[in-house]
């Protein structure tokens, strides 16, 4: 595969002559346009794949919601086990997108382009996604509703000092914008979408969600300072985001919960998973959609180096949590000092060992150049990443509970087939929107890019 | 009349040309593929740059009080004490605050949007002008 | 009953769930109104107090019934009653299950003749009969016996007071042969032992409360021996009046040991040495009251001081320091008992401690004979035998056996009574609780018996126990009618002679009651007895002397060398379960081993020296899972997952008694008493692993100073105030309540009534072994054994702290738990929405979760549903509940204070877990009021709190140990 | 076209909302008077017109001032009056039957609230609420129907008006 090139038209059209950009940009739109076309077998295998998922996740959680809670496999001590790992999971992944499409749109970083659209939809899917977790692990799910503040006869209002509400709060928010700004980005590709596609139906619908957009310049006056303040706004939501839900934890007394880094911990987290899930989906998609052209080794290095930076973070953030437990020792802190010397050496050591080698000593192979401009490398990589950020979740959640305070009521904790059942759902769940997306909204921006080869 | 560019250096020319000869960009339609930050400042300088932002202001400040408000209020309607905590906590309400400080600007630029870019425009949804890639300038006759 | 009778009945009942329930807007409810106005005093919705006897063991404790819309609903101590003044251990609060078990018989059953080979597969032997049926049958058989010649007997658990004299006049008149009665528990060497020295046959009471040094060896005076109850209530008086010393030998590991203010350990066997040298010491030195003739002297068993410290272990310093100051002792007494007169010289052990309590005076004052329990008419395992031999022999014709174990289940196999029992002609079981879909015990039964008759409950028929000389309980049926087709055993016994004699008017067994008290008592006693729930006549003098030529005779044949090289298992008896009758009772199992915390299951409990030995790998099993182990001796074989004992000595392994195999036990010919010290134990492991339901995840705290000691102890006391905090001061909040309470260590005996109480008050569910497996205990309060390195245990109770800062509350995002005015930590159930959160930022981990909705999974199987505490709602699935001390009883005293215009006084209140306290370890109150106890003792130098440093600010006050010298 | 599309949607938001508003009211607002197996009349018994009896609420509703339960009354209350009483009124008759028969009359229940909630008669009457704050006049209703919703809302306005407590464990526990 070759590297970045600047004729990206191929060898047969003429250098830079003046119809340069606008031929660019008509084989562009065809190229963009022929990946939402027609769905292969392979599509509906996979569809069908995640429906199956989404099927067995459904039952689960019927079963759950029957019986009750006492289904999974949580327990005395540990309340939260894999649904708050699940959730906490989901909306790790949730940050990339909005930091891919906002602040490195702030910061002017062109490689965004390339991966904001599909980074941006895989936002707003693992937010629906994550937030059905709070749902599932509720012990009276019929009654989500009073977690909102709304009037209501019995004149009840929600706890706005519990982090559970801060995050009612910072999540439906985090999907309202980030629908709202991938919605924007969208609206001229769906004008330009409403153009090119033939099919009756599909005019009508991508005209409707086109809203009539015309291209003016007033239209593209407003436009450009819409997007800049979403972006501007946006950033400091997603670092709230994922800070609201680190507190979570961080407001509790818990050991292994309760300490100040957690927010740019969870953060640093979060863009991490969400990193190595873009190149989960940007490698094989760039394949079978045939985007080598727009997408180039190069702007991959970029993530991987995105990688390489916040996988630095956590790692940093692993010593911080345990030099701290070991600094103040049995002496200083019995109960930290036991904690994390449980998460090293206890029952869940495996859990906790299987993280570092996923997060920790795993993207130290990208300070080799070759390896991380290699695209199935990366992928492999990112696979692990995704597991390790996993079990990151899983060890805060469930070694914390599992032996806090008092001896006496220490506990093991084993999921059950339901909770397994309910995460492999959730998978389902993002996939099916995440494949109905491809075939139906353009995997790149197109109109930011156009607007590169001016 | 009506102007239409395949090529970019044209058009501005010929923008610039239209501009400098004292028409009011109000008075015409340029129609773009995509957004250019030269066209835009180009045209600004004849033109006051959006008002969007107001809304964004508008919006933010509006959240940000609600948030404190509200939180504050509920806390005093049914007064009941959580952990010891004073019933004023603004440091953990200061969280709701900024949420919706960032959700009410979001959602008021959206609006933005729609009511200074006059969106949806129901009429150009099913039908629209097809310039495909061009740049154009239209300009209502007016003499 | 009648039907119209039944009506009113049914209808009173309906309209009490209708009244205290209530459904859904839309319902199409029924309300059912009385007919008449109830009795005299009855308010709706409010609770009336019966009084009864509990009948978990033979300690006869008084109990207080509390009666809720015609239900019981909850069961207390007496308060006064002579035995248990208001307390109750964890069987008596779980006995009111026996009353609404599920399993209980509901009407004369008996084996299907000739059954379809179908029915013998799918165990259904068993088919109900009419009560004329039955009685029928029985008439005949015994009828038939006497023609062949053959005897009929009647075999019942200890029995006193009017249904022993009922008991005796069927006998007379159906010509039915009583045998001595069978107790697990019975104390056979000890009563031989008293025959031997004192001549008398009864067991003494013991005066702990008078006494002010106590020694005890064996006895497990805590957790079953003779009123355990009484017991508890005497030291914490004795402690409180004498400062009193208490001393326990034992060669195991038991509660009481731990609770002791010394627990010394012995090897098996030589208790005997230890009283012995005890007895030449106060002979010897001339310190004794009561002198030995020389004949009785000279044939005490020789045991010079050497073999002394050879086989105790203790040097000649330690054996004199204890006889003196045994013999400095104002009141010292010796209770000697349990594990140390069940071995192979358990009768000499016994006899020299009879002895040592004759020589130094106890005889007279601390072992108290005008209060004796009568156990004339119990018998011993030889007794037993003979009657196994009489049955092989086929010269029973009818035999009944009733309230007891009927199944001979803990009978010792070497009496083969179970295997003869089926040779009688016809037999009859008066069972209370049988589980029919237990195909195994349906299957015994049927081949057992012929016919098995149901027993009412004590609370649903009249009755009296004579548990001291002198003292007797009135019961009265608090149920207005039984609950199933029953009958009580007076009725039947009434019935059954009427029909052998052919007489024409039945006496119903109230009345034939009625007349012998009035007889007895006289009407105006028997008015206040009814009021008070006990009657008790003025203890006589009785005078005790030396019965010198049996007791020479009794020495001639002992031998006090038992001592064993190899390991050693004891059978001990439960406190949970006693000698297993209490088995039946879910919450019984459910409320952990207050040792292990091990709830469900069977186990053996064996030292960290043979666990090591073994290789038991029981630390890197996940947690619940253990290794089974196989334990041999002479008898017979278990395998059994091993708990490994803190605090058991190294050759040491010990079983519950319920949960032996009878083929293990040994008998002693001389006394017929069951030896429970199994000798030449061998020990292998099996490799297998098994779950066991062990509730503690760890029983040390390592260093973790949840109790600190004394110099550990930084923490506030008292409340944090507002400069230490960034909050607001809490106490600026509560205005006249601040609800708190204090637990005192030093006092606490860990025996888990606590618990228990609170099950019952608060309708919490027993969920059953394989959620306990899982962590899903429902227990609002618990008992955490803390094993130390010194060698010690503390308990320390467990429950919702109500903190000041609560780190549950401010969580919660439905504000479903906040804090109150009164200082309490309110949970809401009805807006629980069932995150969790609280729980698990809860540090004292006391939350419990609705995992499922536990009425739907048989926590209150019908007609259970009838116990459950009306002034509490019962906890949907989904919802998280804790301890709020009681508060519907916090809201019944505020509400009768708010009649009376007044504040709740102190002492007016009282959890349910306070109220059942045997020594009342536990203190609730207003912590405003200055006044208070609960306020006196928060102030104490002993006090500290939980997780102090935290800065929850909790209302617990606990008062550690004192430090012994 | 250009004018469809906008009144689809409103339609279609309107409908819902107003289905939804409506059913609202519906299921709160909607009690019926469910029949009784004897058509007790409140008002000859407790109204103070003409023909009317005048009794006080306690003369039937034993418990009402001492216990949380009011009660439905036994019946041997109604044949303190009615079982000298000869009439041919069928009502009556009805409830003279079912006192030959010895059998309750299985009254249909109106007022109830939820299980998990307390209510105490006792604290209320003592704290001077009169009984038609919740059950309506009695004095003039023949056929007893509900007339407040009972719901929390409801209760919290009437404890908030005069200074009740309002601390949830006064109702739930």
């Amino acid at each position: 595969m070759s590297s970045h090139s600047t004729n990206v038209l191929g060898s047969n059209v003429p250098e830079r002559d003046e119809l340069y950009a606008y031929n660019y940009k008509a084989k562009l739109e065809e190229d963009v346009f022929a990946a939402v076309s027609k769905p292969t077998p392979l599509f509906y295998i996979a569809l069908l794949t995640a429906l199956g998922c989404v099927g067995i996740g459904a039952t689960s959680w019927a079963i759950q919601i029957i019986n009750g809670l006492g289904k999974a496999g949580i327990m005395n001590p540990v309340g939260w086990g894999v649904y708050i790992t699940d959730f906490v999971f989901w909306v790790g992944i949730a940050h990339s997108g909005t930091l891919i499409s906002a602040i490195l749109f702030l910061f002017r970083a062109k490689f965004r382009n390339r991966f904001n659209r599909t980074a941006e939809a895989m936002t707003v899917f693992a937010v629906l996604t994550a937030g059905l977790f709070p749902l599932i692990h509720l012990g009276r799910v019929w009654f989500f509703y009073w977690l909102f503040p709304y009037p209501n006869q019995r004149h009840l209002w929600v706890n706005f000092k519990s982090p559970l509400v801060w995050d009612v709060f910072a999540v439906s928010t985090y999907l309202t914008v980030s629908v709202v700004f991938w919605y924007i980005g969208l609206v001229p590709d769906l004008a330009i979408a409403r153009r090119i596609k033939e099919s009756k139906i599909a005019k009508t619908l991508y005209g409707i969600f086109s809203l009539g957009w015309t291209g003016t310049f007033k239209e593209w006056q407003h436009y450009n300072q819409l997007y800049k303040f979403l972006a501007a706004l946006a950033t400091p939501l997603v670092l709230s985001v994922h800070s609201v839900v680190s507190w979570d934890f961080a407001m509790g007394v818990v050991y292994g919960w309760h300490t100040t880094i957690f927010a740019p911990y969870f953060v640093a987290g979060a863009i991490f998973s969400g990193c190595a899930m873009v190149i989960t989906l940007m490698v094989p998609m760039r394949k079978m959609f045939r985007l080598e052209r727009y997408i180039a080794i190069d702007d991959f290095e970029k993530l991987a180096k995105l990688l390489m930076l916040t996988g630095l973070i956590v790692s940093y953030a692993y010593i911080v949590e345990l030099a701290l437990a070991l600094y103040v020792g049995k002496e200083g802190n019995v109960f930290e000092y036991e904690q994390f010397m449980y998460r090293l050496t206890g029952d869940y050591a495996w859990a906790y060992w299987t993280m570092i080698l996923c997060n920790v000593i795993s993207p130290l192979t990208l300070f080799v150049r070759k390896l991380r401009r290699n695209l199935i490398y990366l992928f492999v990589l990112s696979i692990p990443i995704n597991i390790g950020m996993w079990f990151e979740r899983f060890n805060i959640i469930v070694i914390s509970l599992a032996r806090d305070f008092d001896p006496y009521a220490f506990g093991y904790y084993t999921p059950t087939w339901i909770e397994w059942g309910i995460t492999l759902g959730s998978f389902g769940w993002f996939f099916t929107f995440f494949l109905l997306f491809s075939k139906t909204i353009p995997v790149l921006p197109v109109t930011e890019l156009k607007e590169e080869v001016d | 009349m009506e102007f239409r560019f395949t090529n970019r250096e044209q058009f501005m020319e010929k923008l610039e040309n239209i501009l400098e000869s004292g028409m009011s960009p109000d008075n015409m339609k340029i129609v773009m593929p995509n957004p250019d930050h030269e066209i835009e400042h180009l045209v600004e300088h004849y033109k006051s740059p959006s008002k969007l932002k107001y809304f964004t202001l508008v919006g933010g400040l509006t959240g940000c009080l609600t948030g404190y408000a509200f939180t504050a209020w509920t806390a005093i309607d049914w007064q009941l004490v959580t952990g010891g905590k004073p019933f004023f906590s603004w440091p953990a309400y200061t969280v709701i605050a900024f949420e919706l400080t960032i959700l009410f600007g979001a959602l008021a630029s959206f609006a933005g949007l729609l009511i200074l870019g006059k969106l949806p425009r129901f009429s150009k949804m099913l039908n629209p002008e097809n310039y495909a890639n061009e740049y154009v300038i239209i300009i209502e006759d007016e003499d | 009953m009648n039907r119209r009778d039944f009506l009113k009945f049914v209808g009173v009942a309906s309209s009490a769930s209708v009244l205290s329930s209530c459904g859904v807007e839309k319902s199409t409810e029924k309300i059912i109104p009385l007919l008449y106005p109830a009795e005299e005093g009855y308010i709706p919705g409010e609770a009336m107090y019966k009084s009864a006897t509990c009948s978990e063991c033979p300690a006869g404790c008084g109990v207080s019934v509390k009666v809720v819309e015609f239900n019981p609903v909850k069961l207390e101590g007496l308060k006064n009653h002579p035995v248990n003044d208001g307390a109750l251990c964890l069987r008596g609060q779980a006995s009111l299950m026996r009353l609404y078990h599920p399993r209980r018989v509901r009407g004369p059953l008996r084996p299907k003749k000739g059954g379809l080979v179908l029915d013998k597969m799918s165990g259904d032997m068993l088919e109900p009969v009419t009560w004329e049926v039955a009685y029928q049958s029985i008439t005949d058989a015994l009828k038939a016996a006497r023609d062949a010649g053959k005897s009929n007997v009647y075999l019942s658990g200890r029995t006193s007071g009017s249904l022993s004299a009922l008991i005796d006049s069927f006998s007379r008149e159906t010509g039915v042969e009583r045998l001595p009665e069978y107790e697990a528990f019975s104390h056979a060497n000890l009563r031989a032992a008293y025959r031997a020295v004192l001549g008398v046959s009864s067991l003494p009471s013991y005066k702990v409360a008078n006494a002010d040094f106590l020694l005890t060896v064996g006895a497990d005076i805590l957790e079953t021996f003779m009123n355990p109850v009484s017991m508890g209530q005497q030291l914490q008086r004795a402690r409180e009046t004498n400062n009193l010393t208490w001393i326990h030998f034992e060669p195991h590991v038991s509660l009481t040991g731990f609770k002791a203010s010394e627990r010394k350990i012995l090897p098996p066997g030589s208790e005997a040495y230890l009283l012995s040298f005890l007895l030449n010491y106060f002979v010897g030195n001339q310190l004794a009251q009561n002198n030995l003739p020389a004949n009785v002297r000279e044939s005490l068993p020789d045991a010079p001081i050497e073999e002394v410290v050879r086989q105790t272990g203790m040097s000649e310093d330690e054996l004199n320091q204890l006889a003196q100051r045994m013999g400095a002792a104002r009141n010292p007494l010796l209770i000697v008992g349990g594990v140390s007169t069940q071995q192979k010289n358990g009768y000499e052990t016994a006899l020299l401690g009879a002895l040592v309590q004759w020589v130094t005076g106890m005889t007279g004052s601390t072992v108290d004979f005008s209060r004796a329990e009568d156990y004339s008419k119990v018998g011993n395992v030889n007794d037993l035998t003979a009657f196994a031999q009489r049955l092989e022999n086929e010269q029973i014709g009818v035999a009944f056996v009733t309230r007891t174990d009927t199944l001979f289940r803990t009978v010792p196999a070497q009496t083969r009574l179970s295997e003869n029992f089926a040779k009688a002609a016809f037999k009859v079981a008066f069972v209370d609780i049988l589980d029919q879909n237990d195909k195994e015990l349906v299957k015994s039964y049927s081949e057992m018996y012929d016919l098995i008759l149901p027993l009412s409950h004590s609370l649903e028929s009249w009755g009296d126990a004579e548990v001291q000389n002198g003292l007797v309980n009135i019961t009265q049926p608090v149920i207005a009618q039984t609950i199933f087709d029953t009958r009580s055993e007076g009725d039947i016994l009434l019935e059954l002679s009427r029909l052998y004699r052919g007489a024409e008017s039945a006496v119903a067994y109230a009345d034939w009651l009625k007349t012998r008290w009035t007889n007895t008592y006289g009407e105006a006693a028997l008015t206040a007895a009814l009021q008070t729930g006990y009657y008790q006549r003025p203890a006589g003098a009785v005078s005790l002397s030396l019965n010198s030529s049996g007791l020479v005779n009794a020495l001639k044949n002992t031998e006090l060398d038992s001592s064993s090289d190899g390991k050693v298992l004891y059978v001990v008896p439960s406190i949970r379960m006693y000698d297993g009758r209490s088995k039946d009772l879910p919450l019984t199992n459910e409320v952990p081993d207050p040792l292990s915390t091990i709830s469900y299951g069977q186990w053996i409990s064996v030292s960290e020296a043979a666990a090591g030995e073994l290789g038991l790998d029981h630390n890197n099993l996940i947690h619940k899972q253990r290794e089974v182990v196989r334990l041999e001796s002479g008898g017979g074989a278990m395998e059994l997952p091993a708990w490994v004992q803190p605090g058991m000595p190294d050759n040491i392994a010990t079983i519950h008694r319920e949960q032996v195999d009878p083929a293990l036990l040994d008998v002693d010919p001389r006394t017929g008493e069951t030896l429970t010290r199994i000798d030449g134990l061998s020990l292998s492991k099996t490799g297998a692993n098994a779950v066991l339901a062990i509730m503690a995840g760890k029983v040390a705290q390592g260093d973790r100073k949840i109790i600190p000691s004394g110099h550990d102890d930084h923490g506030h006391h008292g409340h944090i105030k507002g400069d230490e905090t960034l909050y607001p001061d809490p106490y600026d909040r509560y205005t006249e309540y601040r609800w708190g309470m204090s637990i005192d260590m030093e006092t606490c005996i860990g025996c888990s009534a606590c618990v228990s109480a609170c099950y019952i008050e608060n309708n919490i569910p027993c969920v059953g072994e394989e959620e306990n497996v899982r962590g899903r205990e429902m227990a609002w309060i618990r008992v955490q054994p803390y094993y130390n390195e010194e060698g010690g245990m503390d308990s320390l109770i467990m429950l919702c702290q109500q903190c000041d800062f609560a780190p549950c509350e401010n969580v919660c995002p439905v504000y479903a738990t906040y804090h109150n005015e009164e200082g309490l930590n309110v949970m809401v159930y009805n807006r629980c929405v069932g995150t969790r959160y609280c729980h698990n930022n809860c540090p004292y981990k006391v939350r419990r979760f609705n995992w499922f909705d536990w009425t739907d999974r048989g926590a209150w199987e019908e007609p259970m549903t009838r116990m459950l505490n009306p002034d509490i709602w019962v906890r949907p699935k989904g919802v998280m509940e804790k301890c709020t001390f009681c508060i519907q009883r916090i809201r019944k005293a505020k509400d009768v204070a708010k009649d009376e215009k007044r504040k709740v006084r102190d002492g007016e209140v009282i959890p349910a877990c306070a109220q059942t306290c045997p020594t009342n370890a536990i203190t609730f109150g207003n912590l405003l009021d200055q006044e208070s106890q609960v306020f006196k003792k928060s102030q104490s130098e002993r006090e500290f709190r939980v997780l102090e440093a935290l800065g929850t600010s909790p209302a617990i006050h606990y008062l550690r140990k004192e430090e012994h010298a | 076209m250009r004018i469809i599309v906008p009144l689809i949607l409103a339609a279609f938001f309107v409908v819902v909302a107003l289905a939804i508003g409506g059913a609202n009211v519906f299921w709160a607002t909607y009690e019926d008077a469910p029949p009784q197996p004897v058509a007790f009349p409140h008002d000859i018994h407790a109204g103070n017109g003409v023909g009317q009896q005048n009794l006080p609420c306690t003369r039937c509703h034993l418990y009402v001032e001492e216990s949380r339960f009011a009660t439905i009354p036994p019946m041997s209350v109604c044949m303190e009056c009615h079982g000298n009483m000869q009439s041919d009124k069928p009502e009556i008759i009805k409830l003279q039957q079912y006192w030959e028969r010895q059998e309750p009359i299985p009254w249909q229940r109106i007022h109830s609230v939820p299980k998990h909630v307390y209510f105490s008669h006792k604290r209320h009457i003592k704290a001077g609420v009169d009984c038609a704050v919740c059950h309506g006049d009695m004095k003039v209703v023949t056929e007893v129907k509900k007339v407040r919703t009972l719901q929390m809302g409801f209760c919290v306005s009437c404890h908030r008006a005069n200074a009740a407590p309002t601390d949830c464990w006064t109702c739930h526990h």
